[in-house]
């Protein structure tokens, strides 16, 4: 095993590869740029390396910098965490190049995995099951309803230009394909220059259920069974469970067996996620994550396996050491990204100085964040402060209990998405297990109007304390921010409280 | 003293009293038997009411406060009766006007409006992109776009004018 | 199930019941002195009475006055914690006769179980193996010999009128009884004024072993396997973990029937632990806990059973709907509470006000704590504040994560024991699983000398720090507690820091 | 500036000097290459050393520092040179001596000494019993009896006197 690793990263995730290399006895190297001299992964590491400069581009993604600071400070091996470098075939060579382990799969895998075309192109030939539909533009109608036999219906008809879904038309039946065909096809050449159109199935109500897998270096692979990430917005989850509610036991079998296969195709090593597309039954290839992912703890509940130790057992060369059969479910887990954004505002990034956190805590609560108190929460990175986890006997028992939890917590100072996952959580088809990946966007989050007029009622008394206060304050303080109401007079507060909101819409 | 508090679209109006340091609070008009305690000096308060007890999280300004309960979040703007009436009479005098301005740095993906344009609310005026995410940022009234301080393309700091909107005639 | 329960208590017990019957649906009522009228118990639940008075006496042990709150409340229910008046025969008494469910064990049953001799007698006559040795006092060094025959040998010589292990003397072998006896008599006149004597077997490197159980009221009962919690001093326990190192598969089985035979010899219902001394593979009744256990969590961890939602189902009359085949243990668990105390100076309580707290998290990592920053410890309540829980696959990970955990934490404002916990944690000995309950009483808690240098250094620094900030602040803040070295000057920083050691051996 | 610093029974000797913001550390007359970094404003402190970084909390007044890092904790006693003379001088005119105080609110148990008795460093005086815990509240140094403030049985408030002890002859 390794003496010494460095981990290639910040914020939470580079807590947790700190936290399972201390259980293991290896000494763990931080790197952090001049915004994060103070963070929590400088102070939890053994070594500390200053990379400089403020943007990612000068710290976290220069790969040289992070490979002298290896260099340096004698690590043998780097951990890129998600993110950042991660995902980054160059960066894997170069390290492996400069003769330091790679936590992570071969540099091929990486680059095989990473080109979308390249990848269903290699899934399909190792009979991975992939969304059915065509690669090349289709030249008219007449040929679009041909093909369209072929792939099967609902067909979705998608600008060879677009992306981000947008101007897709879906086709039922080959009777709809004319004029579905000439109005996305008149509406590609307006929107994008360009009226090429390709076909695909549609998938209605589509799920994203994912199947983490680990390989060693010794040909030995196994999986940890799905999560369920159907709750995002924009492709951002928000609320990832394990397992699925929908998923049977031989459907599981069978996407655990395909996720496999999917990595024995492209040599993998590591840990890795599939990702699938579920819709009616049916699961389709979407890509391959190779690394570790931010939901990779709900896993770890259900197993009883630390993801992480196994990354750097198998990185270091051991044997997993156990086949599939070692493995099985126990229980149910719940996870909630606490992003800082304003889940009343659009999921608007939201900025500010944490103060007054207050925790959860109690049985079946994993908090792993590298939030603390006084940390600025700027934009230079990702608005992910942390990720609230919950473990239940069952799903009914791991959603009461993340309720409880989230009802627990408190982030002073920033937005969070948490009432958006509230508001998941409480919602009656999401109980009955019954979502797709529109679920969340299809929500309008607001709070609930029951105790709407206690909080006006405290926010009134909260004005009056202050103004009592001011009274008895020397008169310089009172008149800050007091006496003129103007939006420039409250700025001062407004960047303490980190609620940016009101002057978004501002005249 | 009555004091206005807006929560998104619902206005309510909270009288608090002290007498003898007793609070006494009207609630949109009917009395409101409330007890506050702080918990701590950070902002945590125990709210009694109706025989419960609510354990909140308060923080923000005088004009501006989250309250925080349950999980739930609940953003206020309160005004007393002399700044609503300040506040109603500049809008009044603005309707539909007014200068937009970028509240994060960011960058400025497209514009959506030329200027002389007639605009309707919650229309999109431009793409803001902060933090890898392209917020649409929309017009806060009906009103016709007069100047437009933004270009695509370029970075703006927070607090810079973006696009200034006057109200429409009639 | 209850609509609305009443849990007679405060602390990291009362926070541990609102948070599953919050899980569960139920309104909770705390009720609280005036000294806790902020404390997170009063803060997490639905309703908060307040019990006035600072003594426990005029508070959480006023049994009329919780009785009342209950009924004011319309709490259907009191969960009684651990501690106050959990193991209180007339309180549940007077609360069923109050027509509000008790949630615990029969009176009757907490009646038996709280005498010693009672207890034994009924344990006894139930074929659960108690101590051997004799209840009354044997006359002369004669009788002493014939009886010890039937006790077997090595033989432990007590002074009747003794009590808290003093004046007990070791005898291996027959022919060291007479001298033994006669200087025992002796030292129990001399000591006591009453020289009667009774014998009981000696248990060698005894181990404190206890059984987790469960009856619901329909006669069906189930054990949760054991717990070992031989780390303690003066019968404090300050590590626990599950399973025992030294309990096999055979013998847990076997303990588990003794302990359901012990219940249901009293008719038991609702949670308890039967807690038996191990030595030399035989195990003995030692009595019986009436009540949920402080450490009551590493159960819930290795079994994945939360006992708070198990002691509402069945003191509501529910089945428990499951039987022994139902249960398995999975991986490890381990506690380590968090007591005000001072390891380093004899375990002495330690008062002040917290600040600074920093706590652990990570993967399986739980905190059951009442600690917020600003919350004043003092002397009117047991000091504990908390327990830190970890899991882990096998014993040697749960340990590391625990070490892990503690090296997170931070508890300012008062010294606690978590220092004496990593000793122990690090010990060889305990490493191996080789202990028993004089383990740590046997060790002397100090950090390790590696870091004294450097904490010197620290120290020095910002001692300097402090002094360059007070030459820089205002006259009379510098002078406070700065020029003039006294006690009294130091005073008020050392009631803010919380540590009063040093003023305790003073001249 | 030399600072002493007693942890438990070893006394450190530690120089800070500070020259344009860098800090010169001797630790028992060695160089120590330190840097020291704060990490907020309640304590949390960097200190990085010998190419490691250690996270510590530290808590007190100028004479008693609390470190805690990496689980454990460090209880100093520091002195300057100055202070240091003092308080070894009065220390040597009172060998033995003193008054011990109660440190904590509690209930004396028992009386283990009777005036005028000789004790050792580290023998029993009395029992008080705090938090439901009997503690035994040892000499801090070989003495005399001199006076007994206390009574077996009755409550003591914190900074009470118990026990006074004068130095031995000879």
């Amino acid at each position: 095993m390794f003496q010494r690793i460095l981990i290639a990263n910040r914020g939470e995730i580079a807590l947790r590869v700190i936290r399972t290399a201390r259980e293991m006895g290896i000494e763990c190297v931080a790197v952090y740029s001049d915004v994060d001299a103070q963070a929590l992964h400088t102070r939890m590491a053994h070594v500390a390396v200053p990379l400089g400069g403020q943007l990612p581009s000068e710290s976290y993604l220069d790969m040289d910098k992070v490979i002298q600071a290896a260099k340096d400070s004698g690590a043998e091996a780097i951990h890129p965490g998600y993110g950042f470098l991660s995902e980054n075939a160059t960066f894997a060579r170069k390290v492996v190049d400069a003769g330091i382990a790679w936590i992570g799969p071969p540099p091929k895998a990486i680059e095989v995995m990473g080109d979308k075309i390249i990848s269903r192109r290699a899934m399909r030939e190792a009979n991975v099951p992939c969304v059915p539909g065509l690669v090349d533009p289709v030249e008219d109608v007449e040929e679009a309803v041909k093909e369209a036999e072929g792939i099967g219906y609902p067909i979705a008809i998608k600008a060879a230009a677009g992306g981000g879904g947008k101007g897709i038309r879906v086709v039922r039946e080959p009777s709809e394909m004319k004029s579905a065909f000439r109005a996305a096809s008149g509406e590609a050449v307006a929107s994008f220059g360009d009226g090429r159109l390709y076909l695909e199935r549609y998938l209605d109500r589509p799920r994203h259920i994912e199947v983490q897998v680990m390989f060693d270096s010794h040909g030995n692979g196994v999986h940890y069974f799905e999560r369920e990430c159907s709750i995002q917005r924009r492709h951002q989850k928000l609320v990832e469970e394990a397992p699925s509610a929908i998923i049977d036991d031989a459907t599981r079998a069978k996407m655990g067996e395909v996720a496999i296969q999917a990595g024995k195709a492209v040599n993998y090593c590591g840990a890795g996620t599939v990702e699938f597309l579920w819709s009616g039954g049916e699961f389709f290839f979407l890509e391959m994550n190779t690394r570790l992912q931010v939901e990779h703890p709900i896993t770890e509940m259900i197993t009883g396996v630390d993801l992480v130790r196994e990354q750097l057992r198998v990185a270091s060369g051991e044997e997993l050491g156990y086949g599939q059969d070692a493995l099985s479910i126990n229980g149910h887990s719940i996870e909630v990204r606490i992003n800082a954004e304003n889940p009343f505002n659009g999921f608007l990034p939201s900025t500010g100085t944490l103060h007054n956190l207050r925790a959860p805590g109690g049985p079946w609560v994993r908090l792993d964040t590298a939030m603390y108190r006084g940390l600025e929460v700027g934009l230079q990175y990702d608005p992910m402060l942390g990720k609230l986890i919950v473990w239940g006997a069952d799903r009914a028992q791991a959603i009461e209990r993340m309720i409880r939890a989230i009802q627990e917590m408190n982030v002073g100072g920033v937005h969070t998405g948490l009432p958006a996952a509230l508001q998941v959580l409480e919602h009656e088809a999401f109980r009955k297990g019954d979502i797709d990946t529109h679920f969340l966007e299809s929500l309008t989050i607001q709070s609930p109007k029951e105790l709407e007029g206690l909080a006006a009622v405290a926010a009134a008394i909260y004005r009056h304390k202050l103004a009592k206060r001011r009274a008895l304050a020397p008169a310089d303080a009172a008149r800050t921010g007091w006496l003129n109401r103007s939006r420039s007079d409250t700025a001062a507060y407004v960047a303490r409280a980190g609620t940016n909101q009101s002057s978004m819409g501002a005249y | 003293m009555k004091t206005f508090v807006q929560i998104g679209e619902t206005a309510h109006e909270v009288e608090v009293k002290e007498r003898l340091g007793e609070l006494q609070v009207t609630l949109d008009g009917d009395p409101c038997e409330v007890q506050y305690h702080e918990a701590d000096t950070h902002g945590q308060i125990i709210l009694m009411h109706g025989g419960k007890s609510y354990a909140m999280s308060i923080e923000g300004t005088p004009h501006e406060i989250a309250i925080t309960v349950a999980g739930y979040r609940y953003d206020c703007e309160l005004e007393d009766e002399r700044e609503r009436a300040a506040n109603l009479a500049a809008k009044a005098a603005n309707k539909g006007g007014g200068l937009l301005k970028a509240v994060m740095p960011g960058v400025v993906v497209e514009l959506l409006v030329k200027e002389g344009e007639e605009v309707t609310e919650g229309q999109p005026l431009l793409i803001l992109e902060a933090m890898k995410m392209q917020n649409e940022i929309p017009a806060s009234g009906d009103g016709i776009v007069k100047t437009i301080h933004a270009t695509a393309g370029t970075a703006v700091a927070a607090g810079d004018k973006l696009i200034a909107l006057t109200a429409k005639e009639g």
